[in-house]
């Protein structure tokens, strides 16, 4: 069989090059990984997680399972072409090896098949024709449903699309142009030859009826390795790069590697997994409340790839999570937010005129956080529910206190952070106690994952919650029909969705609203965001409002003293904490006020 | 020349408004609108973390210091900022203090390197 | 500037100042700083306006620099002034002429609070009764030597024998005035010309001459201020006072300072030695410094006395240039010699500030 | 027969009381010293908050002034008044008058900044007044220093005869404070380089809008504001202004270089309203202002019957409140000309 032709050398330069810059990249990248990340990655080769790594890349890069949850139609857009395409690889593959004379055929060999292999007639040749035929209409169904997505988003569940850059257009129109083409060129030798099966061949047979198929074959033969040369070359430079760059990313996060507050090449790595699919421009508040599109993720990302990073995108997000949870690639984005503050940051601090004091000793550590300080009636409730569950503890920053660092560190000055971290760290282990709680969102947020307690970290609702179970407090339940707002540093920042709404349950009617759990807004008042106005928050939270009013609740109620203020303010109902509403609904109880419990006994 | 009096000549206490360096206040002037709205009410030192626990910290003063270009009061005290927001949340005129702040802190470190703003 | 403001101020500051007949009080610190000053407003007086000036050998401070560094209490100052107008009454004199500023202001202060309070008055009286078995009458008018020399400015401009001009040029010298806190600070209408915008020297310049040049920091005090410089841990705020007033009027490039009290013309003076020292930086011309004279040398120049009779060597900031600029004759080898012809001794070259001869 | 009132002074309030007092049915006299009616808003261009012209409401008062038909005595000034059955009699240049009731509207003056020497007006050229610099928007909105430039910075120093006790006026006159934010920021409209500094000692923005008026003066215009009074000027040697003022929130002193001082003036009981109070032997409040029989249940009528007193003779004023105040002034004199009729 002879397969060169010239029109083969377009795809030939476009995948050698792909394959040495891609190399390259990659070989740079694991060279310079940090020293553990790079033993991780030796172990994990080495280990049974390598199925896990497999299964994943099946699942996501080609199945592209997290986009179906999002949207199934955009799910099957990408699934289809990415599956529909790899299986197109793979079965072309073996078909050139059935029929190729050397072991090692070339690499054009499947891809320009047909036209140098006429007489397919051999009883697995229908199978081929007809599978291959099945697969490039599985992938040009793909292909139709990203050019209708270009037209109407809406259909996908995405009110945005993502600008593209120079290399992205090359990319995406050269992507589009190979499938159409190959089914041109494809029906067009089939035309002649007869050896398509049902979709080229009868094409081929159409066109054949009207057409000079025989002078026009060739041409579309050029055209079809022209596009996918072109793909190939502009794939480094576009986000197409994510397709290569996610397998690897896979694999090292399954083998433990995680970002740091540094950028390190894994950061990098994960910059060049963003497909710039868009998924983060609909979540993101800052579009979808202020109409403005340019702080989302991706975009944000394309900077840090292009190294072009401005304070002003940088600080211009909430770190809400929204993005990070819907990301169908699970970038750490909030992360590489901070992370890119902190390189923008002078990261100075001086925080000398802190001074330990030695706090009283119990069992229990309330640490109330700045916030509360403002919004005196949750320490009130706080107190008041202490007090009745006959609980012994110690309010830490009764008269005030350090900032938990966590808005320090939202900043992106992690150094300042880590020593307010250290004080309060000190504070809180003086006080001997088992159970550390906060009443702030934020403070539990930062408690939990930075200051490596060796005691039990609870926030007041999972508290509380414990009070009810183990009978230290029972209350009353009011027909009261109310939302809960998850406050985003208590629900995608520590995982706590359920515990704020088993105790509400004991106490009113929970209403839901479409943007619960996972999928509940930022009340706007972000300590994240340090370039937005005063009315630009309240612009969010009014918008905010508008989806928490759907179901017509009668109350909202939060968890956050930072939500609770900042809903406050266009309250078109009474918004209030939980310790509030538990507070409230508290019965007269039995328990002797001066009974000390042992921790075990409130608290599990 | 180097005879020592026993005392020097003190420096002023007097802001000499037109010798200080003001390209800061006017930087955060532009880039932080609500900046300019500040009634030095003082609503933010009240309830601010740090001026509760230190004797010099004073962010409406810092303010101030800032406007009048006295760039050198400001470096002394700035990084004792805690960053909790909560002089964000108490003023009245809606002003976004903590960009004020980190923009404080950016400018004088470049100030003092003779950079550009 | 608009000139015919100030003078509508200065018509409203007018005081009444007696003709002849005067008591005179000398200052404590002036005897040893600038002595020639008050020797040279007694020539004056009495030899040029003929003028029956009388000082008594029993005269003594007013305690001044004790009262105003809070050692000397109110009613031993209020005594020992009563005991001060004892004498002229004693000497059948009415009108009183200090030549410190300090004593003025302590006068003026006490005769405004007999006024406002008379059982001070009452008991200073019977204080000084007790003490000394004296008695005495207030002054019928009460004035400082420079309200003196400013009433009688037209005939001393008409006696004298040169005006306040460069010599070379014709034209006038540009002279910078400062007036003692406690002239007028304290009681505006007790001064010529009032509190801001005072008038006693700004008349003899301008009858002289000479030219007044205003600037931002005339008001400022020289930095005196007793507790100031008696402390030397203070010293440092004293000087940086005169140093502001040196850097507000150095761009109007004046020829000399003149002054009517006795700190401020030796602190102007001084100061500028110790800056130079300190920081070597020197105000005036090519490092000369910018002479400060007192109103006495700077009415005896232009009726013609000679420089060292006026006790102008005592000068830390050297005269000769100036004295050069306006034609005055001077013989250099006598700048140090006394009376009795020897040497007074010659003080120290400075490091940066021109020491002539 | 018709009762007859006599107004002295035709500013604003004795303007609008004028055709008023028509209206109900009253013969009207009104004395004006000067060769038009108006007053002192006569030297206004705009005015606070909407930054309305002036001439908008001059206009209004003429208006309604002429088409009252009230007798006007321009030029004139009162010699003597005396009583005389029950009435008045009044020697207005060189008429006799007499009349049922009196209104006196005789307002207020600025006050004379020259008293506060240290402030140099009348000495420094750089150193003006508000009503100077009104006339300059007036004579269209050109502004200039002595050396005909455009100044580059301007300072207001409010409360220039106002809550100061060496002056003699410990009052607050109430309209300085918008007056300054209002010029404060047409400056900046004809001069958008320009810096402006104001210095208060407190910001009395009593009225409704003046508060918006202040933030956007802020906002919009990046007026500066120093709390603190300034101790003195001082001429630098280009002619440009020094001054002192204490910074008080620093807690600092603080010296800045303008190239135009704008001294807000107080309000004084005009030498008409003090003139008239003397030969009328009327109560005066311990401003020297006209003191109405009431503080609060008759601020028209004083210690004379028959005699009336409205507009900024009794206290300073917005134009808004000497409105106000000559209406409620004319339905008092309606009372009591009607009830002496019973």
């Amino acid at each position: 069989m002879n397969s060169f032709d010239i029109f083969v050398l377009p795809f030939a330069i476009g995948l050698y090059t792909l394959l040495i810059v891609f190399f390259a990249k990659v070989f740079d990248w694991i060279k310079h990984l940090p020293v553990g990340d790079r033993r991780k990655i030796g172990r994990g080769i080495r280990s049974r997680k390598l199925f896990g790594v497999v299964k994943e890349i099946f699942l996501e890069s080609l199945i592209h399972r997290r986009i179906f949850k999002v949207n199934p139609l955009l799910g099957y857009m990408h699934m289809s072409l990415a599956f529909g395409w790899f299986l197109l690889i793979v079965l072309g593959a073996a078909e050139s090896k059935i029929y190729g004379r050397d072991l090692l055929n070339t690499p054009w060999d499947p891809i320009f098949f047909k036209y140098f292999k006429h007489d397919t007639n051999e009883f697995h040749s229908a199978f081929f024709n007809f599978t291959m035929d099945f697969l490039l209409l599985f992938v040009l169904s793909g292909v139709f449903l990203a050019y209708l997505k270009r037209i109407y988003a809406r259909l996908f569940g995405l009110k945005k699309t993502t600008k593209h850059i120079f290399f992205d257009r090359l990319a995406i129109i050269s992507l589009w142009l190979i499938f159409p083409l190959r089914l041109l060129a494809e029906s067009l030798t089939s035309g002649i030859y007869h050896n398509g099966g049902f979709l080229t061949d009868g094409l081929g047979s159409f066109l054949a009826g009207f057409m000079p198929v025989g002078h026009l074959e060739y041409t579309a033969w050029w055209l079809y390795s022209l596009s996918v040369g072109a793909f190939f070359v502009a794939l480094p430079y576009s986000r197409y790069m994510h397709i290569p760059t996610e397998i690897l990313l896979i694999a090292m996060r399954r083998f433990g590697i995680k970002t740091t507050t540094t950028f390190t090449n894994f950061s990098q790595i994960e910059v060049y997994s963003c497909p710039r699919c868009g998924i983060c421009i609909d979540k993101c508040q800052m579009t979808s409340a202020l109409g403005n599109e340019k702080p989302a993720s991706v975009y944000f990302l394309n900077t840090i790839r292009a190294q072009k990073v401005k304070p002003g995108l940088s600080f211009d997000c909430m770190i809400c999570g929204r993005c990070e949870q819907y990301c169908p690639v699970g970038i750490s984005l909030m992360n590489h937010r901070l992370v890119q503050r902190n390189k923008l940051i002078s990261n100075g601090y001086n925080f000398q005129f802190l001074k330990n004091g030695i706090p009283e000793k119990a069992r229990i550590a309330y640490y109330a956080g700045c916030m509360t300080h403002l919004t005196p009636s949750i320490e009130k409730a706080m107190i008041k529910i202490l007090e009745k569950a006959g609980t012994d503890f110690v309010f830490i920053d009764k008269d005030g206190g350090a900032c938990c660092g966590r808005p320090m560190m939202l900043s992106g000055n992690f150094e300042g952070a880590e020593k307010l971290i250290e004080f309060n760290r000190n504070n809180i282990l003086k006080s001997c106690a088992d159970i550390l709680v906060t009443s702030c969102a934020i403070c539990y947020k930062v408690f939990k994952s930075n200051y490596d307690l060796p005691l039990k970290v609870l926030h007041h609702s999972e508290f509380i919650l414990e009070l009810v179970k183990s009978g230290k407090i029972n209350i009353n339940k009011s027909g009261l029909r109310a939302v809960y707002h998850d406050p985003c540093e208590l629900g995608r920042g520590s995982k706590v969705y359920e515990e704020p709404r088993e105790l509400l349950s004991h106490a009113l009617e929970l209403v839901s609203t479409g943007y619960d759990r996972e999928n509940a807004l930022c009340c706007g008042g972000s300590l994240g965001n340090i370039m937005l106005g005063y009315e630009e928050k309240n612009k969010i939270n009014a918008a905010v409002w508008k989806e928490m009013m759907v179901n017509d609740p009668e109350m909202l109620v939060t968890a956050c003293p930072l939500c609770k203020k900042t809903f406050n303010k266009n309250a078109p109902v009474p918004v209030r904490d939980i310790a509030e509403i538990i507070a409230d609904a508290v019965q007269i109880s039995p328990v002797k006020p001066n009974h000390q419990l042992a921790p075990e006994q409130i608290a599990g | 020349m180097n005879q020592d009096w026993g005392y020097g000549i003190n420096k002023d206490r007097q802001i000499d408004f037109d010798r200080n360096d003001r390209r800061l206040a006017e930087y955060i002037r532009k880039y932080v609108p609500s900046y300019k709205l500040c009634i030095s009410c003082g609503a933010c030192t009240a309830t601010c973390s740090t001026a509760n626990l230190t004797d010099f910290y004073n962010i409406r003063r810092l303010n101030i210091f800032l406007m009048r270009g006295e760039i050198d009061e400001i470096a002394k005290h700035i990084d004792k900022c805690m960053f909790c927001g909560k002089c964000e949340l108490v003023c009245p005129r809606g002003v976004n203090t903590r960009q004020v702040i980190l923009i404080m802190k950016e400018g004088i470190k470049k100030i003092k390197q003779n950079e550009q703003l | 500037m608009i000139i015919e403001g100030k003078k509508t101020v200065w018509s409203q500051y007018q005081k009444n100042i007696a003709g002849d007949h005067y008591f005179y009080i000398r200052s404590c610190i002036r005897q040893n700083l600038f002595p020639g000053s008050e020797t040279a407003f007694m020539r004056i007086m009495q030899q040029e306006l003929g003028k029956d000036i009388f000082e008594d050998a029993n005269h003594t401070t007013c305690t001044g620099i004790g009262y105003h560094t809070d050692i000397v209490p109110i009613e031993t100052t209020m005594t020992v002034v009563a005991r001060l107008f004892a004498l002229m009454t004693e000497r059948g004199y009415e009108n009183m002429i200090t030549s410190c500023i300090t004593s003025f202001g302590v006068l003026s202060e006490i005769l405004e609070t007999w006024k406002e309070f008379p059982e001070t008055e009452a008991r200073t009286r019977d204080f000084l009764k007790k003490a000394t078995g004296r008695e005495f009458k207030v002054p019928k008018d009460m004035a400082h030597a420079s309200d003196i020399i400013y009433k009688f400015r037209k005939e001393i401009g008409e006696k004298g024998i040169r005006k306040l001009i460069n010599a070379k040029t014709g034209e006038k010298l540009r002279v910078v005035e400062h007036i003692g806190c406690h002239y007028s600070k304290m009681f505006p209408q007790k001064g010529v010309g009032g509190a801001e915008f005072p008038y006693v020297l700004i008349g003899m310049i301008e009858d002289w001459g000479g030219e007044v040049v205003d600037y931002p920091e005339r008001r400022h005090c020289c930095g005196f201020g007793f507790r100031q410089y008696f402390i030397k841990a203070n010293r440092g705020f004293s000087i940086a006072c005169s140093k502001k007033k040196f850097e507000s009027m150095k761009p109007f490039k004046p020829d000399f300072i003149i002054t009517n009290c006795p700190g401020c013309n030796y602190f102007l003076d001084r100061w500028q030695y110790v800056i130079s020292e300190m920081e070597g930086k020197t105000y005036g011309e090519d490092q000369n410094g910018i002479p400060v004279l007192t109103y006495e040398e700077v009415a005896g120049l232009v009726l013609g006395y000679d420089p060292w009779d006026l006790g102008m060597q005592m000068h830390q900031v050297g005269v000769e240039p100036l004295l050069d600029k306006m034609g005055v004759e001077f013989d250099p080898a006598k700048k140090f010699l006394g009376k009795n012809g020897n040497s007074l001794g010659v003080p120290e070259k400075p490091n940066v500030l021109n020491f002539c001869c | 027969m018709k009762k007859h009132v006599f107004i002295i002074g035709g500013g604003v309030a004795g303007a609008e009381a004028a055709s008023q007092l028509v209206k109900m049915g009253f013969d009207v006299t009104l004395a004006e010293k000067e060769t038009q009616i108006g007053g002192k808003l006569n030297q206004w261009d705009r005015l606070f908050p909407s930054k309305r012209k002036a001439a908008e409401v001059l206009d209004f008062i003429n208006k309604n002034l002429v088409d009252s038909k009230a007798r006007v005595l321009f030029n004139t000034e009162i010699s003597k008044i005396s009583k005389q059955n029950g009435g008045y009699k009044i020697y207005a240049g060189i008429e006799e008058c007499t009349a049922d009731a009196i209104l006196i509207s005789t307002g207020y003056d600025v006050f004379n900044a020259r008293i506060k020497e240290e402030y140099g007006y009348g000495i420094y050229e750089n150193v003006i007044t508000s009503v100077d610099l009104e006339e300059m928007f007036r004579n269209g909105n050109k502004i200039f220093n002595s050396n005909k430039e455009e100044p580059k910075r301007i300072g207001f120093v409010h409360c220039v005869g106002s809550r100061d006790e060496k002056v003699g006026n410990h009052y607050c006159s109430q309209v300085c404070c918008v007056t300054a934010v209002k010029q404060a920021m047409e400056v900046k409209e004809i001069l958008p380089r320009a810096e402006v500094y104001c210095f208060y000692m407190d910001l009395r923005m009593f009225g409704l809008q003046f508060e918006d008026l202040y933030r956007e003066s802020q906002e919009k215009w990046g007026v500066n504001f120093i709390r603190g009074r300034v101790s003195e000027a001082a001429e630098n040697i280009d002619g440009t202004i020094l001054i002192k003022v204490e910074d008080t929130l620093a807690g600092r002193p603080l010296k800045m270089k303008v190239d135009l001082l704008v001294l807000m003036v107080g309000f004084v009981p005009s030498a008409g309203t003090t003139e008239i109070g003397k030969m009328l032997n009327l109560d005066l409040t311990p401003e020297n202002f006209l003191k109405p029989a009431d503080e609060h249940l008759d601020t028209s009528s004083t210690n004379l019957k028959g005699v009336f007193i409205a507009g900024t003779c009794k206290s300073p004023k917005t134009i808004a409140d000497t409105f106000a105040d000559a209406r409620a002034a004319t339905l008092k004199i309606k009372e009591f000309l009607e009830g002496s009729e019973k």
